[in-house]
């Protein structure tokens, strides 16, 4: 063997490639995404830009990808970590992500540089659902919970449907994606700082919008809090909505039954998997987290 | 061109690569082709609805990963309806596979399951949070011997046995299934294991205790699949930390027929495709005709080194 | 200032980090204070000199590595008249560690060495290469139960007994060893394990099996501490696998009184410093002013989630 | 926690750090090391210097240091690789090896860069020995073998000592670190393609040098069939002779007994670990490979 020869199949290099043959219904895949930008838009929070394939273009607002973060540290990162899309961008076949750093998978994430390749899998999961009847949704977002309502509101603009975002965080610094939620409609954002974040501050804020009829939809991730005042309103007002939940995960696809949440209809109560059954949920039939 | 084909006693495979139970269902269709795989494994059944284990029901070790899912199911009535009918969409041959908590029932579930149309029966007497008493019976030979010898009389469809690595004598274990009847022994399950939060001090995982599974395990049940190969003469199916295509060589030369994968495809969804492409090209690469030729073909000798000092003082 | 010290029974280490057998030797002062250690514990020694194994002794896997070196030892009266004396240069508590393949040999071993100048007798049970019948009693509870007892009548001194993972019941063994009057437990020595090289279709160390350690055995023999601790009142020694702080945190919040620590030293010589200097750190940063006040100290509950749904089927 | 803040402590970051108070008479050391330079020499050898600490560059010839390589895959790499220094430069404070690509560990190696920090422990092991009294030495090396062998030359020809360096290889690419050993002495290169480096041919050179009296001692490394040839020379001619041997090693300090190997004396077999009470050897007393 030469130096340059490739060695015996590296643990993990299986599965890096497309299974040869594999039938045009697959809805899902494992690629290889080239990273075109990635950086930091707050000290906790990055933005990473990938070069996506047509599959993966094909994501829906609220799904998500499941992601090989390099390890941070000598020792092994054994599952992947599933990140929410948070912008869609066909034209130029990008996808995006914001993601926040909290643990050695996302601190593995980020130290992807520009040109590096990560190994992406998805679309995964049920999205977002749009009733072309509304007028004027209301998305209700905290911390990493405003990535994913991202999509969602770029739709809803798109479609002529109103939006406003109330956008919940620690401070103006981590009032994140403004812009994006601009375009596409109104952003109100509440933070920790001057108090305005408090629940009962959203709850107004929300019972004021009811009041002017611009809330046909609740759309809400990030906050346990926030979901059980917003699912609580919504049921007093009949306004549908939906909640996007968070789980560990590890296959990411449904097999495994690691990422249950409890739901309830009428009453009873079930599981099902934030994976592939959600993470997009009846906000109703959410019990929370 | 290489022939992938294996045979466990009647049922043959067209490649050496399953799923371990557990980590597979239709929902892989999402990514892979699964006409491709030597077989299906379906998760295992219990004849009542079952929730699981609260969540969170997993968590990377050092090794791998800890899981204690608890054997949720929707019951055997649902099995037969819906889920049997979903796998049957596709080719390869279908393992059903089964659990409980009593003997007795055991015997029932297996007459009532392999009544329906999948091709082999799983007997999971292996699930590493169950008492040894209570559906984990595989730490016991006594326990394994009758359970398999009442499970084969329900049926004519070939009945694997799964083992337990927690036992403290699997070649004992191995030979009872093999005495009561078993058709192959799938060697293993997971290794009952526990891992502390050492920020909030309380276990990682809702249900205290988990099984280890992933690439830390494998010199562990390669050991075992090796001496449990000497011991018996069905077919052994190797299972445990396959992650690339020389650990499934190394399970074969062990002395396996087949192997299981589970962990890989939470890692590398696709990855076991990728194992049957790379196992072929690795078995063409080294001149091997047939991949069965494989199985049990380590040399069993040391590795060639000058040592001839047994009856020398160390200097 | 944290109080970094613990209590084994009569013998106080001023840190709970000590060396496991066999991966230390003065050698070591060639790169470290071997005055900092908690305690030294002397490679396992047998009366009569034994070469050990045929090369390769040692090979990495996944989660760490797999050895049979074989027990080499130059016998006892060197051990006596060098390697006490040379331990003795440096202020630890000295532990020494014996091995015999009979209980008879065992018995007068113990009353021979627990003689010389050490601190406490460690009684080496577990070597996962021996047989049960020969010198891995700790596979079974009589044979550990016969064997410790007859060790105990020998000698006034702390008496360890090394436990092993490869028993099916380590819970039994470890009751059967406090019965017989050990002092504490060591949990464990290694796993037994096979690798095979997938290009010379041998197996990669000399012995074909070997014992595993490293990090990807720790989930295993945590819950084995874990176990042992909630059945026994003697103290527990973890070992297997620590690369970290937590990780020494990790067995002491499981039940562990104090750790050893072996393959850290092959990878890096002077971990074990490096561990004690950050165990005292992390004790200070989350308000512990007695490490030993970790010992035991995991909050047996589930993490805290919302479930509630054990008597409804899955969706 | 921010993103920038250390993590829990990483597995494996702890030793990379020099015991506090560690007492002065510690000979060897755990040490991060910075990379100079690292080039390929041919397709299958690197050269590779690195700044060293004082303790670092008291190594002797013969002397080796166990690196911890750089895992070149996603597996973890479990334990270090030994490799005997290749070159003292004390002016410069530099270290540098020149090693083979063989497998996982060396592949990983490889991957450093300048800049990068190389975690080595040593000096460690027994070096060779030189006698002042000896008017000129003859090294035979191949392959690795070759790099072992630079110290001793160059230690040679400071005092004096003439060397005669019989290097071995496949062919003219692999004759490496000519020039090193031409400095210290001559160098008489015997290759594969022209059958120059046959045992038959290498003994007759050797017979040649002993016949001019040019072989008061001989060291060899790389060969085992070469290291039995010179050692029946040696026998026969009552030349004395040192051999730098090799064995897998975990720990490379004297406690875990993994890197023995067999020696002879008189008559009687023992065994003795390559790492502490070697690399170096008595010519005669080594049973070979
Ligand atoms: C469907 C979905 C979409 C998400 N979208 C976003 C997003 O757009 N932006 C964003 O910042 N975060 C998002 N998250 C959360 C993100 O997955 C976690 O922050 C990330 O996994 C943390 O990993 P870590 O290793 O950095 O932290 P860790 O220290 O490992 O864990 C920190 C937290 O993350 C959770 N977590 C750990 N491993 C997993 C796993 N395998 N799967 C799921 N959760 C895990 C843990 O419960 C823990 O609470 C999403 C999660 C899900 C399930
Ligand atoms: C004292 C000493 C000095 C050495 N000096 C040099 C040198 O100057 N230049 C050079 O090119 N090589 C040298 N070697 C050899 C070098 O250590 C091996 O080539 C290297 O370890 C191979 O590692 P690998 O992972 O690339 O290959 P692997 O695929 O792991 O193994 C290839 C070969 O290296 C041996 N090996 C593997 N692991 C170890 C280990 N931990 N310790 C020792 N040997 C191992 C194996 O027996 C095998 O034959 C020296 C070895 C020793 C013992
Ligand atoms: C999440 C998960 C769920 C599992 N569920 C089952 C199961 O229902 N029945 C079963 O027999 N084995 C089950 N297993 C065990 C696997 O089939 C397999 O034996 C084990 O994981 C070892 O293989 P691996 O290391 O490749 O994962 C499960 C394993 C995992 C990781
Ligand atoms: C090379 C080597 C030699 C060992 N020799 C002994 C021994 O002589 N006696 C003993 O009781 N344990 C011996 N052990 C076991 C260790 O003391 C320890 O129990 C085991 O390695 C688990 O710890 P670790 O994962 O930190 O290495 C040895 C382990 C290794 C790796
Ligand atoms: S993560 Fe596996 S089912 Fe959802
Ligand atoms: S490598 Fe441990 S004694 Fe030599």
């Amino acid at each position: 063997m030469t130096a340059s020869e490739p060695f015996a199949s590296d643990p993990f290099m299986v599965g890096k490639h497309k299974p040869k043959d594999a039938p045009a219904h697959i809805s899902a895949e494992e690629s290889l995404c080239p990273v075109v930008s990635h950086a930091w838009v707050n000290a906790q929070y990055k933005h990473l830009v990938v070069e996506a394939s047509a599959k993966a273009l094909a994501v829906a607002p609220g799904q998500f990808f499941n992601l090989l973060c390099p390890s941070p540290d000598v020792g092994e990162l054994f599952f992947r970590r599933p990140q929410s899309v948070y912008r869609i961008d066909r034209k130029h076949g990008r996808i995006e992500f914001l993601y926040k750093c909290v643990g050695r998978g996302t601190r593995g994430l980020a130290t992807l540089q520009k040109g590096d390749a990560l190994n992406m899998v998805g679309p995964l999961g049920k999205g977002f659902w749009l009733d072309p009847a509304w007028k004027h949704i209301v998305v209700l977002g905290r911390g990493v919970g405003i990535a994913t309502l991202g999509p969602i509101s770029q739709l809803a603009g798109e479609n002529n449907v109103g939006v406003t975002a109330i956008l919940s965080a620690r401070d103006k610094d981590f009032v994140m994606a403004d812009v994006l939620f601009r375009e596409a409609g109104e952003v109100i954002s509440v933070l920790d700082t001057d108090g305005s974040s408090a629940v009962e501050n959203v709850e107004k804020i929300l019972a004021g919008l009811i009041a002017q009829q611009r809330a046909d939809a609740f759309f809400t991730c990030g906050s346990n809090r926030l979901f059980q005042m917003m699912k609580r309103l919504g049921k007093v007002h009949r306004i549908p909505g939906q909640v996007a939940m968070e789980q560990v995960m590890a296959c990411g696809l449904g097999p495994c039954y690691v990422c249950v949440r409890t739901f309830e209809v009428d009453g009873r109560q079930e599981l099902r998997r934030v994976c592939i059954e959600g993470p997009v949920f009846d906000m109703q039939e959410a019990v929370g987290w | 061109m290489v022939d992938m084909s294996v045979r466990i006693g009647s049922v043959t495979l067209k490649n050496p690569i399953m799923p371990g139970s557990g980590c597979f269902s239709t929902d892989l269709a999402q990514v892979m082709d699964i006409n491709r795989l030597g077989a299906m494994v379906a998760k295992t059944v219990s004849r009542e609805f079952r929730p699981g284990n609260p969540p969170p029901r997993a968590a990377e070790v050092e090794g791998g990963m800890i899981n204690s899912i608890g054997l949720p199911t929707k019951g055997i009535d649902y099995f037969f309806k819906h889920q049997v009918p979903d796998y049957r969409r596709f080719t390869p041959p279908l393992v059903g596979s089964i659990s409980a908590t009593t003997i007795e029932d055991f015997e029932a579930m297996a007459r009532d399951v392999a009544k329906s149309d999948i091709d082999v029966l799983e007997v999971n007497i292996s699930c590493p949070t169950r008492d040894p008493k209570g559906g984990n019976f595989a730490l016991h030979e006594e326990h394994t011997y009758e359970v398999t010898k009442l499970i084969r009389a329900t049926t004519d469809k070939p009945v694997w046995v799964k083992l337990s690595p927690n036992a403290g004598d699997i070649v004992a274990v191995a030979k009872a299934a093999e005495r009561g009847g078993a058709n192959a022994l799938v060697v293993a399950n997971t290794i009952l294991g526990l891992k502390i939060n050492t920020d909030t001090f309380r276990p990682a995982i809702g249900n205290k205790f988990g099984g280890l599974s992933g690439p830390g395990i494998k010199p562990i049940i390669v050991r075992m699949v090796y001496q449990c190969a000497k011991a018996v003469r069905i077919p052994i199916i190797g299972c445990g930390g396959i992650v690339k295509v020389e650990d499934v060589v190394e399970y074969m030369l062990a002395g396996a027929t087949a192997v299981m994968i589970g962990y890989l495809t939470f890692r590398n969804p696709t990855g076991m495709i990728a194992i049957i492409d790379g196992l072929e090209q690795w078995c063409a690469k080294r001149g091997f005709a047939r991949v069965a030729d494989l199985t049990g073909a380590m040399i069993d000798e040391p590795p060639m080194e000058t040592f001839a000092a047994a009856a020398a003082p160390i200097g």
